[in-house]
């Protein structure tokens, strides 16, 4: 139960966290056709971080923070909204503030290559819940995918301008790539019954896909060492970075303020 | 002088007039300013309600904002589409707005101050919005008729949204309700202003009407406006912040007080608590996005030519 | 009582809120002298900010939120972190967002010297405890004015994108100006008990000095109508800006998540 | 060589080097090196103490922490002041730390994750400074060491303050205690590693104690702070994340783990949880300041000469 309440929370942190993220995108996209399509993967994600949290819910109730008696508030709201950042099992990658519109589509492009692999595999394991959501969620994903994917062809050769942008966010977001592929022993276990999916053994399909599209984007991966963490942790371990509590602040005000209240 | 006369008969017989048929050159830029004041209402009214998105109290308010906003994104675009068959480009329109050439809805240049703003938005501003675009289905020019249709039936559905959550509110805790009335107090004198100034000073509406491209003058439709509003607000429990308001039974209509015309003038020409700030905002995304637009079209450029790209 | 500590609660907003806009300046000033001189201006914003708003607990406890038993929180700390963003009473002018060091100086000329006149007629009033306010925080507020002219003066006169900035933020914030000024009730029948000053009162002195500033500046105040409130509402009315809600999410994050907790 | 002659003699003397001195251009590029990342590390030290000052619970606090970082600009000015006496100026100097050609202390790449961490930084972090920083107040160069001796009496200040905070926490509510263990957990190895690779992996050393920059080696350095915070952390109430941390009876000195120094490598290297946001922030500050020292120097010219500004 704990193990596969962990593994929840963690895929569903980071789709509830990279959902927040493209939602603060509303009203500033470069165009209308994109404010549609951006908040549309917003929705996707939220869609699945609710399903993902509630798994983690009926897994082990442990996890859901205890809220003073009375309150309504159900099981996916207790957890997206009344835990603190310590608390949340998303990688690094989703919560960084967002850039520029380069930033949003090399950062998209990055979780849901790792994402769509990884739910691919999903759909065949042995939860019943899981394998639905996996199933479902790569057909929503794979359209992220090809939107980010087009959009990072569009700006490296679209521009000097756009080239340069893209090359920027793509130094500044490699980094934080490599820990969506690290084996974290809660995802190993799970793998090992059947019940989850290793994250690491997606890596040869997630590199062989960026490496396509950057291939038709002429670009290629830069070589930056990946983000340390602290005395090893990273995001699945609840060490994240100084941005994800400022979100936080925002996202958990209204809800925190009527911990009581009926929405 | 023929064409002319078709045009007359078409609006006599309140059918529509296409895209194609002549018009006369007024009535071309009444619609052109009245449509792209529409379709920027739209896109500007996603910042107010956007503003929540990121502070939504629940996942699920959260997933029903963001789509609402989405819908507002999607009127905008087809109300840009319908004034584009008037000659007019998006480009050039999204320019007019920015520079301040053109208008969008006083009520957006209030500020949201609350959660329940969202419903109360819903709730007063998209039920006014329906007072005046449900006769705007039957206005006589195709394109915005047939845009007014698809925005009418989303935005009722937006309307019952947002009652449903200060309805669901009200059952809430004492704060709750007290948010709920705080709101509906801040935004029920600018709803009856998104009418427009009284009939008697509204010099436009007289043409307007001749055209066919409004049905109904502000202050009837103010008054269906209230009328439909009263049982509503007491189904609720909220009191609605105007003493003068009582039913009228010679006039079969509710009496009501005088708005701040005085104040809308004011928000109209640009001092209201949030012109700047909407203005900049849409401004500062339109040129953030310009790079990027710039590439797609290279690419596109690029890609079309063999051998290049 | 009621009176004095909603007027207490005005200045005391006031001065906390700008203080903590020129709080989120810190480390990002155009060099490290200015640095330290915003930082220095925010603290001493922030002393002025506790003495009004444990004047104000102390006029009229009712004013201060109630907390949960057993809370150490002082009074100063449940009015600045325990009320919502519609019982503040500050100006709208100090809760916007900040903007560029050309908006950064601007406000604070116009805040400090239309502060600087009203302290200056504070300190004679009959209320001992803001009599001393006043004149311990016109010494300090003396000093503000004088920052942000000198720096009004020196872009206004430096290049021609600092002139173009510093009209820019002129043009931005002029009409927010005036609600300072405004004459409102509470004021107004403190002023006639001789316990407080009526800003309305102030207005000749303050645009007197305004106009020097900006004589010396080259320039002059821009042709701008004043910001309209809601049904003849605004800050100190506790009706604001959407940036103030935003701000105190921020700011009260901590101290709500703990209202027990001691510091 | 008469001139090499006074300079050493100096030195062994445990006299100062004064600006208008002659020295080795070896001493010189070391000493600028050095006393520039110590001037980038009080800089740099502003980000992460001062993300928490727009979020201090209490107003108290909030004052305390502004009053701190305040300092952390004074102490960056006369390091970078005593920096110019050696010829490079202030602004070559920023120049090159957003560029990345010089360092600033690696601590400061690591996260503030809460409130609790603003009083760990003030015990461990300002600490661990001092106990770097009290022998440098008899470093050979002049300037510097007098600049230390005024950098080392407020950091003492600022770390009671930290102390004094977490104590107060310590007495708070029990999330208030776990916050406080939670903050000394992530922060008690990255202060350990402050003091720099191991002796044997440090190279420099020997040149720098030679030259009287440097008073002691990194890892007695390292063991002072040990022994200094263990019996504080025990006053305290908190655990330090170290199973081998335990007295050694025989050499009157603690024994502890080993810090994980390939993250130290990585961290130092650029690789750090914050390395990129920190250069980042402090180079968007500089540039977004540019126009303003344009301006200012465009004054004072305009202002000097008469007839014209």
């Amino acid at each position: 139960g704990a193990d596969l309440a962990a593994y929840c929370l963690g895929l569903g942190d980071d789709a509830l966290v990279l959902s927040h993220r493209l939602s603060q995108w509303c009203s500033r996209a470069p165009d209308l056709e994109d404010d549609i399509a951006v908040a549309n993967i917003a929705l996707d994600l939220l869609g699945q971080a609710r399903l993902l949290l509630a798994r983690a819910a009926a897994a082990d109730p442990a996890v859901v923070p205890v809220l003073a008696e009375g309150s309504p508030a159900p099981d996916e709201d207790r957890l997206a909204f009344f835990r603190e950042a310590g608390e949340l099992r998303c990688t690094r990658l989703v919560e960084l503030e967002h850039g520029d519109f380069a930033h949003l589509v090399v950062r998209l492009l990055l979780f849901s290559t790792a994402r769509l692999a990884l739910l691919h595999r999903l759909a065949g394991t042995r939860d019943p819940v899981l394998a639905a959501i996996g199933a479902k969620g790569a057909t929503e994903v794979t359209y992220h995918r090809d939107y980010a994917a087009r959009w990072v062809v569009t700006l490296a050769r679209g521009t000097e301008e756009s080239r340069r942008r893209l090359l920027a966010a793509l130094d500044e977001l490699a980094p934080w790539h490599p820990e969506q592929l690290d084996a974290h022993p809660v995802a190993t276990r799970l793998a090992q019954a059947g019940a989850g999916v290793d994250p690491a053994a997606t890596a040869e399909e997630v590199e062989g896909v960026l490496a396509q599209v950057l291939a038709e984007a002429r670009c290629s991966w830069p070589d930056v060492a990946p983000r340390a963490g602290v005395r090893g942790r990273t995001g699945r371990d609840g060490m994240h970075t100084e941005a994800l509590g400022r979100m936080l602040a925002e996202m958990q005000v209204v809800a925190r303020a009527h911990p009581l209240g009926r929405w | 002088a023929l064409l002319e006369e078709r045009f007359e008969a078409v609006i006599a017989r309140h059918e529509r007039i296409e895209p194609r048929d002549w018009m006369p050159e007024a009535y071309r830029r009444t619609l052109v300013r009245q449509v792209a004041q529409h379709a920027h209402s739209e896109i500007i009214g996603m910042q107010p309600e956007g503003a929540w998105l990121t502070r939504a109290p629940s996942l699920r308010r959260k997933a029903v904002l963001l789509a609402k906003v989405q819908d507002e994104a999607g009127h905008g675009l087809y109300l840009y589409s319908a004034c584009e068959t008037l000659g007019v480009s998006r480009g050039e329109l999204t320019q007019m707005l920015v520079d301040g050439r053109q208008k969008y809805s006083s009520i957006f240049n209030y500020p949201t101050l609350s959660y329940a703003d969202v419903g109360t938005i819903g709730w007063l501003v998209d039920g006014a919005a329906i007072c005046n675009q449900v006769p705007l289905c039957r206005t006589s020019y195709g394109p915005y008729g047939r845009a007014m249709i698809r925005v009418c039936k989303e935005e009722s559905f937006h309307q019952r949204q947002g009652y449903e959550l200060l309805m669901t509110m009200m059952g809430g805790t004492d704060e709750q309700r007290a948010m709920v009335q705080e709101s509906v107090d801040r935004f029920w004198w600018p709803a009856l202003m998104m009418f427009g100034p009284p009939d008697d000073a509204s010099p436009n509406t007289a043409r307007s009407l001749a055209w066919g491209i409004k049905r109904n003058t502000n202050d009837e439709l103010r008054q269906k406006f209230v009328d439909m509003t009263v049982p509503q607000a007491e189904r609720l429990g909220v009191t609605l912040p105007d003493p003068d308001l009582r039913w009228n039974e010679e006039r079969g209509a509710h009496d009501f007080g005088e708005p701040d015309w005085d104040e809308l003038t004011r928000v109209i020409s640009g001092a209201g608590p949030c012109n700047a700030e909407r203005i900049a905002h849409r401004r500062r995304a339109h040129e953030e996005g310009a790079w990027v637009r710039d590439a797609a079209s290279a690419f596109a450029r690029a890609t079309k030519e063999p051998g290049r790209g």
